[in-house]
């Protein structure tokens, strides 16, 4: 076993992992760059090492700097985590000719699907059903016509090079071919140097699920059931739950199986996720292999028992999965939210900024996989996420009850967060219902406002700050003492 | 005592007199309330509102407060002493009047030239902020007069980033 | 569905009721003594009640001062939590005759299992093995001498009156039978008035494992499965798990039907948990009924992701029990450790006083009930009781690793905690073994010392603190802002 | 500079002087650490010491200090500077030199008089804390001359709850 990890990312995630690695007796690495220098990661680890400047690509991107602090301080392995080199396939590489074991699929698993083509057509090939469309590269509309006509309209058209949105165009009849077609190159060509784009048939209406897999380096693939993860916002996850409200046990049977076979397909080592698209009709369809440890593994953990990071380290280290597939079995439900820095006021904006105080929710059923604490600044450089908060619940009524509780004993004071939108969204009708395809947001919440029912306590607390002597208390030191009704008055009734 | 507070960009007005027994009363509106508390901690009140019993979290916001309770967070200032974080914020009709950021951010690509003209709704500035980037457009017609800024600077709302020299006899979105 | 519950106990066992409550949107109503006025649960509760004085006598067990708080707020049920007023018979009767639905089973079933020979009867009726002796009082040692011997030696005098371990001797031969039985009635006759005692079959190693069982109004029963609770200390239970290591499946079931057997002899309704003894032999013996929600309930739930305070509060408002006993089924392995108010090098006495700090721990598979706060002081009145820590894992070495690392980032100033104990009891072989039978701290740990491996760093703490400024920080009002490191030694520099 | 600190009642010197770099030398018998450290809140050092980092915390316990590190817990006492903490321990005999309880606790019965005799040995008061009894017993024969609690009373470890005026010429300990 290692004895020494090196866990090549920051926030929430690098802290879960270490979680696991103290578990397991093996000592931890952090990284970090300037703006991190106190962040909860870097206190979490054993020992830790500064990698850069603040911008991703000057340390938590830069891998010379990263393969250094491997070297520097012995580690025999590197979790990447999720995001920056996670599905970096020179990463893995230099990871591999370093001889330090990378924590994920061999670099050229990594590369092969994260070309969309590519991954596309081992799908094929694997028996993975994928979305009606094209598996090669196509540089002529005609050609993509033809094979429009056949998948049948509304289309999309993707850049196969692809990544970050860039190249995407919704093609709703075959008249705005031409010009979708013109422009997604153009876009295409300027952001890739690469203007190829093929295309698949678009759903309007379609959930978001996933397959949790796990494979060992002799062939063993197990699945570790599924994600819902239909409620997004900016394309972007926000809810996710597991099991999916819409998926049967002789689906998920489906469905699991297709997701080994994509994996056995593409060679998969180590945990990975396969992405779906699923139809109202049950009909399903290959999206991508996210081929690292997922932001919303938590809730596959809640469900079955099963520590996800703990099995990658034990893949990693080449021993034999010891899960068998008759053995993982859901229990209940669980529910993540993620809480990111954003305003849900201004747009759900970013907004870093230093946390005076957070106080977490906790009791039965509730984990918060946190990355921050109370006077930490939450830069402005990477990804706003604070925490994941997750629940387990034994039925998803009970579950989705336990969130809304929990949101709401969630304290955090100084950047602002969506626990006010995410309470409306758990409450509604159009959540309890189950009926959630990906633009849920957009169909029940597009123009969310908060509600004003506290602004009278709100008021009345700012009142009572003022009146119970904040600066006082905040100044002596007996600050953490509480105050006796009457001396908290007391400094008004002077007054 | 009258408190002149804003909460939500909604002014109120907001009485406390002495009640009995160590209670408060606070008015807001046509509303009364009999108010105790105590201070569990720097952040953390616990109030006592007509009988019912509660927990409320205060921490600074820039000259105000922000206060969170039962999972609703609220930005309350004080406008008899009004602060430095009154910021601009984005009005309703989508466009502020000055260049500047919607939240604290890095300047990403700057878009314009000292000495050149915009047009109204023009990009001017790209800032970025955790992955997220956002263009910041001209507020008016006008000729650049400063660019106050630079690719990779930190930059927050209320830092006006270009100056520009409004174009007045023409404006474009009269009629 | 209730609209309020009056939560009739303190501390942490009444936070965790009021977290169903509230999940279930049931308004709460805490009750307090003098010395709580600024407890958690109260903090935590929509409206809260002062009964009287920092003695129990004269506030939690004050019948008619709780009965007065639920007619003042006009609360529907109470629930007892456990100990004070859990299992008395006065109390529940009291309930039924105001009309207050008391969250537990019938006062008569209280009464008649509060008794324990009136118990042992009812277990043999039902046909669940109960430990060899007598089922009748006994005043008379010749009677007792002819029943030792069929039973065979060792054997234990019990009063029948019993409770608080008084009147009760353990005798290893015949020889020494008449000097204990007489003692024991002298006890039994001076502490309840009444001398009578009976005998039972003593076992000198043995496990105490005790099934959970869920009954609602119309008979319907099922078990939860087992909790070993063997790990005790001067007769308390300190460490308790599910499944227990010494119990097979076919074992389980077993014992699961005779719980369910004595449920249903004692007409039982509610939660409740069947004790037995658990030979070497496997042969397992009845030895009390708890007639309410146990301390050690978590782990339970933690291994089933049943919510036991919600079925309790769906049973007493007079729902049908949702669960059938082949949807109840453990995973993984969970741990408990109790927190107590106790000096680990003084003997475990008491050690009560303000929490200056408390940091709770979290991530996957942890969960903390907790019923203090920094700040709140920890009275000398009630059970020292501060928080249930409770892991699951996927299996028991994973949940015993988990167990430790959270142990070790479990933080606690200004009282002291069983915790570096604790590490010691989990990390060693004879608790991973399994091994565990009720003598198991006299036995491995007769006479614990704390080590000392940490004692440089705690010195260098109490230096790093000096010169990083303790008072200066604790004094000026940005004390939640962290200091450089320059900074925080620039004041000994200085001097 | 040195400290003469006491930990877990063991005294012990340590020194301390300054290192390279911002950094602190610490050396406690022929242990030498090199130091750095922040403080992360007013109870919460994060010290690494000799390239290992770890969060430590701190709080007071009476003059000395209570701090826990990877869930041990030590009280460490300043004993240039010793304070009212200082209080009398229980003894290896097993029985202190006064009638003292070992913990904050409560009276639950007093089991002698004023002016009546005890041995060595003989329970005078008995305590409670968290549903815990101890029986407090008479550190040597003698008369008692004062009894100056009562049943209900809250007292701490330090406070003397009986006063015995020592039998001396017969003293039953010796031989």
């Amino acid at each position: 076993m290692f004895k020494k990890i090196l866990i090549a990312n920051r926030g929430e995630i690098a802290r879960r992992v270490m979680a696991t690695c103290r578990e397991m007796g093996i000592a931890t690495v952090a990284v970090y760059s300037d703006a991190d220098e106190h962040a909860a990661h870097v206190l979490y680890a054993d020992e830790a090492v500064h990698i850069g400047g603040p911008e991703p690509s000057a340390s938590y991107l830069n891998i010379d700097s990263i393969i250094a602090a491997v070297k520097q301080t012995g580690a025999d392995a590197v979790h990447p985590g999720y995001g920056f080199l996670s599905e970096n396939g020179d990463f893995a590489e230099r990871c591999e000719r370093e001889n330090i074991t990378f924590i994920g699929p061999p670099s050229h698993v990594i590369r092969s699907l994260g070309d969309k083509i590519t991954a596309r057509k081992i799908m094929e090939k694997g028996g993975v059903p994928i979305a009606p469309g094209m598996t090669r590269p196509c540089l002529d509309v005609e050609e993509m016509a033809k094979e429009a006509e056949k998948a049948g309209y509304p289309i999309l058209i993707k850049a196969s090079a692809g990544g970050g949105g860039k190249g995407i165009r919704v093609v709703r009849e075959s008249s705005e071919l031409k010009d979708a077609f013109a422009s997604a190159v153009r876009e295409a060509e300027a952001a890739f140097g690469d203007g190829s784009v093929y295309m698949e048939k678009y759903f309007e209406t379609v959930r978001h699920v996933e397959i949790q897999i796990l494979a060992d380096r002799f062939g063993h693939v197990v699945h570790v059931l599924e994600r819902e993860c239909s409620v997004q916002r900016r394309h972007q996850k926000i809810i996710e739950e597991s099991p999916s409200p819409a998926v049967t046990p002789s689906l998920r049977t489906r469905m699991g199986h297709a997701a080994i076979a994509a994996a056995k397909a593409a060679g998969y080592v180590n945990a990975g996720t396969v992405e779906f698209l699923l139809a109202p009709d049950l009909s399903f369809y290959f999206l991508e292999v996210n081929a690292r440890l997922q932001v919303e593994h938590p809730v596959t953990e809640m469900i079955t028992g099963i520590d996800l990071v703990r099995h990658q380290i034990l893949i990693a280290a080449g021993q034999r999965l010891s899960l068998r597939q008759e053995d993982i079995e859901g229990r209940g439900h669980a529910i993540e939210c993620r809480i990111y820095a954003e305003d849900p006021e201004n747009d759900f904006f970013p907004s870093p900024g230093t946390i005076t105080c957070i106080k977490e929710p906790s009791g039965p059923g509730i984990r918060n996989d946190c990355g921050v604490y109370s006077g930490v600044e939450v830069p402005v450089y990477y990804d706003p996420i604070i925490s994941k908060l997750i629940v387990h619940g034994e039925t998803r009524e009970y579950a989705i009850e336990r969130m809304v509780k929990a949101l709401k004993d969630y304290v955090i004071l100084g950047v602002r967060t969506p626990v006010p939108f995410m309470i409306d969204v758990l409450e509604s009708e159009a959540f309890q219902s189950g009926e959630i395809y990906t633009h849920f947001i957009r169909t029940h919440f597009p123009d969310w406002k908060p509600d004003t029912r506290t602004h009278d306590l709100a008021l009345i607390a700012w009142v009572m700050d003022e009146l119970t002597g904040n600066q006082r208390a905040a100044a002596g030191p007996d600050s953490n003492r509480i105050p006796m009704p009457y001396e908290t008055l007391g400094g008004w009734r002077m007054a | 005592m009258d408190y002149h507070l804003k909460i939500q960009e909604e002014p109120v007005t907001v009485s406390v007199m002495k009640g009995d027994d160590n209670t408060t009363r606070i008015s807001i509106g046509d509303r009364i309330y009999t108010v105790t508390g105590s201070r569990v901690d720097r952040h953390h009140l616990h109030l006592t509102v007509d009988g019912k019993r509660g927990d409320v979290f205060v921490g600074p916001n820039g000259s105000g407060k922000h206060i969170v309770i039962e999972g609703q967070s609220h930005v309350v200032e004080d406008m008899d002493h009004p602060g430095l974080s009154a910021r601009s914020r984005k009005k309703a009709t989508g466009i502020p009047d000055t260049v500047t950021p919607p939240m604290p951010s890095v300047v990403a690509a700057v878009l314009i030239e000292k000495g050149g003209t915009v047009v109204k709704g023009q990009g001017v500035v790209v800032v970025s902020a955790m992955k997220m980037e956002t263009t910041l457009v001209a507020p008016y017609a006008g000729t650049v007069t400063a660019v106050k800024i630079a690719v990779g600077d930190k930059v927050n709302p209320g830092d006006v980033l270009v100056d520009i020299e409004q174009k007045t006899e023409t404006d474009e979105s009269v009629g």
